[in-house]
């Protein structure tokens, strides 16, 4: 097994599209959506209950090596501070195949 | 004879389903439409709506009402925002005041149902093709509310490129699949109309009842959840469909509408957007807060226009067109 | 004559779709309806017979034999739980005495259902308004099925309140729907019934018939899981329905009820809730297991209850009444 | 002539609606149909054409006719995926090829259905027991292209179970509903028809619509996502319908077939599955790429088929029958 | 980025509303909700397939500092203990923004 | 509380059966699923759109002693290898009940 960093991020359902971008851009390995999530912070409750996605959140998971953590936080902190949500960075070790 | 159209307007199943949806949350219910359900039952809307009014606009043609009424629709569009923004701006801040005049500018594709829903109710008729006034009124307020908020904005969130702008206004979801059924609707005609009858109508008014339902618990959710609401939005919640209701009837007389039509004309100018706006301006004005913009729409003016709106607007309209 | 009974029965389509969905559990076949659909055609269901039943009331009226009916409804869903606990008690438990009380002290709506769709299907009269009856019954089982566990249990979850537990009873999603839609269709009359007839009435059995197909699914998953069902479990499950029909079918003929009419009532005494109940335990006597209950009303009785108890519990009746 | 009917088709609502859901993409608009409400309109049609397939079967009964034409379509189903594979084996190696025969050889139940729709559009009478020959065709494709794969493989995934492979191939949920409703159609006959009529055949139409709708959204993606094909695949996926249609009016005329039954056979033979196939082949034949056979069904063969394919096969059989 | 802990809570749907509860009382800065999980434990497999939600999972995650680990999970516990579920703390980096 | 490990698997849903059926069969204390995930990853894009569950992911997460992860992990890996997917491991306290 090889040890990765694990990059949670939970952002408005509306920029999903916008994160999966950067970090394509970016060339991870990969990454993982859970689509709908909802929650409560700063900005008041997500209830996913409408019809837009306003009030819906999307949790985007990505394992990477240490070393690429840096420049993928730099390029999601913008829109974190644009648009709200948190990204969170743990220690895993990843299951080689 | 107005109370009794109020009555009337209470007495629809619609409204009623509409009703029981805030009493459920009043009452502390747990019933809930579970998503996706709510986004399919408004897809089926928008096509079924889009798709009849494509047909009329097929039957009807091009004739110059159409043309002079669709003209007028675009005039209140664009109109509509320019003076809200103005008016609110000081009060609300640009951000804010910017969003809540797209929401206001653009129409209320569900409260346009309500109405026609209320008419069929009422026996009064109105022309199948107004929808393409709706469909037309969607989009501009929008890429105006974002031209104003750059030109008097801190020039923040100014990074958006234009044709993603557009591509959301015009483009989105809710206004694809309507422009979309219309023009399919306008194409096919009459044997379109009769295959697709059982679907587009003869189920239509029960999917908008359990569609209303859970307009019903979601408005009465926001309403309690808005924390940043205050007098000054409720008052405009509700004064501004009434003003816009009276430029609405202003211009239904003066394009000689029939009172079925000038009603719908209303309530376009009438109604707040709180599905195709919102998702736009979050992206587009960040800085403007949807715990305003959208409570005021889909918490306050929507339930307003539905129960009380309709029906005075009608009477209204009754009184002058007789 | 009774097995002509039994097999009219299985040759509706609603019944063969459940078998269908069973099947397909014990083929290993990988079919499924996704959440939420199966909820959003129980809100269907409920919003649709509701509404029907609604209406029937609004023509019949609250006369002397309506509210009798009532009354023994009521009685029925009082005296069930409660025999039914201290029978249970000493081998089960208070918990599970309790919620296996509660559980089959209420009624479930799709039992129903499929009664009225029998009867249709053989065309025999029944009354509309029976479903009032159903509404009435959901919830005072609930109720008597919690004081019965705080009583003689173990004082143990008794910290939750009592309006918590009222509101579970009375005001959960599903009770919430058929109750608003009974008042609305009672309201509105004959004049919302025409409107709706297509959604209401037209596709109903359709969409009951994909709703039973994900009943047979989830039944008969339930029992292949069900670890915790022993062989006391499943006579009890199919003996109590046998039970309570006969009281069912006594009381029915005390009120002279019709035919038709008389089997609903039947089978409303005969039928546990598995929607209802299941989450209002859950939450109120967490001790108790839903890997008894909901297996127990869901996977023995429901099906009994669909494939052999109602024609049975008909062709009794047909024998005692003519 | 041929031109009016390639117009005719493309003026059939579900047909445009096909269009207007790829156009989406292509204009990169965000509409979506979420899931799992696709999955609820496939089940749908399948419970439908299945049900009044049945039907049909009951009354015409299993007449010499119905009889050699299952058995031909059998035939076609179990040669087709065997010429494909070696026709492919080559170029794309075993395992790719392998899933493509079975993809080809089996059947698109949505082109199916869009077929009926076009006869019915044109009023071209067809025999509704051709749905059986359709269920048949779904499963001995995917069998042989298993057999294929191991035999001419490199031995590799050979670890799974016949049993498996075979519940699979027969018994997965698409199917699955497919042949049930089948049953339970043939079962109930013209009662079940009456009473599930508003259903299975009113709303029909219009659920083929919007099912349709996102049929163009999800093709038109996957054809902008697909990175694994090349001018080889988009020949083939377009070359291969019409060799198969050949072999179907083929057929279609020795067995003295009407027009409108023969277009069914033909693209029954020309059309290729992206629902049954791929999730069988997923797990036997892991080797195989999806993003090379999926695309290729659903991205190009079914478009093709839909939007030229039937006019052209239907303009020949009555060049031909005439 | 700053050091915080990890709290991931499994738990029967129907509790979903009532750890909400308990979150806000504690005043945590927010917290993230995936509705629909299914799993397997003491209590026997929650296929989600019914429907009410007694046969249906929430996942609760809320990132907080260190110190108020304990008052949360002392809080959650009763909820554990009377309707299962579980209840898993870890370490992560919040991208602060 | 106690010391466990927290693995991840987010693998094809078509193969979610087989996962749990290896869990049970190393009688594992319980799991959690989340059924709906997409992704991007070496096979392309999961948009989880399509009518089979061909392109779309599902999420397994168990929690277990450290000495269980070794065997969970090698009955896990050849799925990973035919299908693709990623196996996570990370450390994690579980909260006692
Ligand atoms: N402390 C937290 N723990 C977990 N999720 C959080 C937390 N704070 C915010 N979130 C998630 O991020 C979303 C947006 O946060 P905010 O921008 O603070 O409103 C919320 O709706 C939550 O889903
Ligand atoms: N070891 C575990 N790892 C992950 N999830 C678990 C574990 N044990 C229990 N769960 C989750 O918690 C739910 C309730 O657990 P239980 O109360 O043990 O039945 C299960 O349905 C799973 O979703
Ligand atoms: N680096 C990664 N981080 C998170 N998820 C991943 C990663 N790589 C792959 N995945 C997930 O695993 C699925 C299959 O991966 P693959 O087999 O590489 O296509 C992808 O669709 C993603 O959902
Ligand atoms: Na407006
Ligand atoms: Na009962
Ligand atoms: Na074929």
């Amino acid at each position: 097994m090889e040890s990765v960093k694990r990059i949670e991020i939970i952002i408005d359902a509306n920029e999903l599209r916008e994160v999966c971008r950067v970090l394509e851009a970016l060339e991870v390995s990969g990454y993982s959506v859970i689509r709908d999530v909802t929650g409560r912070g700063d900005r008041g409750v997500q209830s996913g209950d409408d019809l837009t996605d306003v009030f819906k959140n999307s949790l985007v998971l990505t394992a990477c090596p240490a070393g690429s953590v840096a420049e993928i936080v730099d390029a999601i902190r913008p829109l974190l501070r644009a648009h709200g949500g948190i990204c969170l960075v743990s220690d895993a070790q990843w299951v080689i195949h | 004879m107005d109370a009794a159209l109020l009555l009337a307007n209470l007495a629809n199943p619609p409204v009623l389903f509409f009703f029981l949806g805030m009493l459920a949350v009043w009452m502390r219910s747990d019933l809930e439409i579970p998503q996706p359900i709510p986004k399919a039952l408004a897809i089926y809307l928008l096509f079924a709506i889009g798709f009849k009014g494509g047909v009329e606009l097929h039957k009807s043609g091009f004739d110059t009402q159409v043309i002079t009424v669709l003209g007028a629709a675009l005039l209140a569009a664009a109109v509509v925002p320019v003076w809200i923004f103005f008016l609110l701006r000081r009060r609300l801040g640009v951000p804010n005041a910017a969003a809540i005049a797209a929401t206001y500018g653009s129409v209320s594709a569900v409260t346009f149902i309500a109405a026609t829903s209320l008419l069929t109710h009422l026996g009064v008729a109105f022309s199948g093709w107004m929808v393409a006034a709706m469909a037309l009124m969607e989009s501009p307020a929008i890429v105006i509310g974002v031209v104003l908020a750059r030109r008097f904005g801190d020039g923040q969130g100014s990074s958006i490129e234009w044709s993603e702008l557009l591509r959301e206004a015009f483009f989105n979801g809710s206004v694809f699949v309507l422009m979309g059924s219309l023009v399919i609707g306008a194409i096919t005609g009459e044997s379109g109309e009769k295959s697709l009858a059982p679907f587009t109508s003869g189920i239509f008014k029960g999917v908008l009842c359990l569609f209303l339902l859970d307009m019903g618990l979601v408005s009465a959710r926001r309403l309690a959840a808005s924390r940043e609401i205050g007098l000054y939005h409720v008052s405009f919640a509700v004064l501004a469909p009434l003003a816009h209701a009276a430029l609405g009837i202003a211009l239904s007389a003066l394009l000689g509408l029939s009172a079925g039509d000038a009603l719908l004309f209303t309530i376009l100018c009438a109604s707040a957007s709180y599905i195709a706006v919102p998702a736009a301006m979050r992206f587009a004005i960040p800085q403007a807060s949807p715990g305003v913009y959208v409570p005021m729409a889909l918490a306050l003016t929507f339930p307003f226009n539905v129960l009380i709106g309709l029906p005075i607007y009608l009477a209204i309209i009754n009184r002058l067109w007789n």
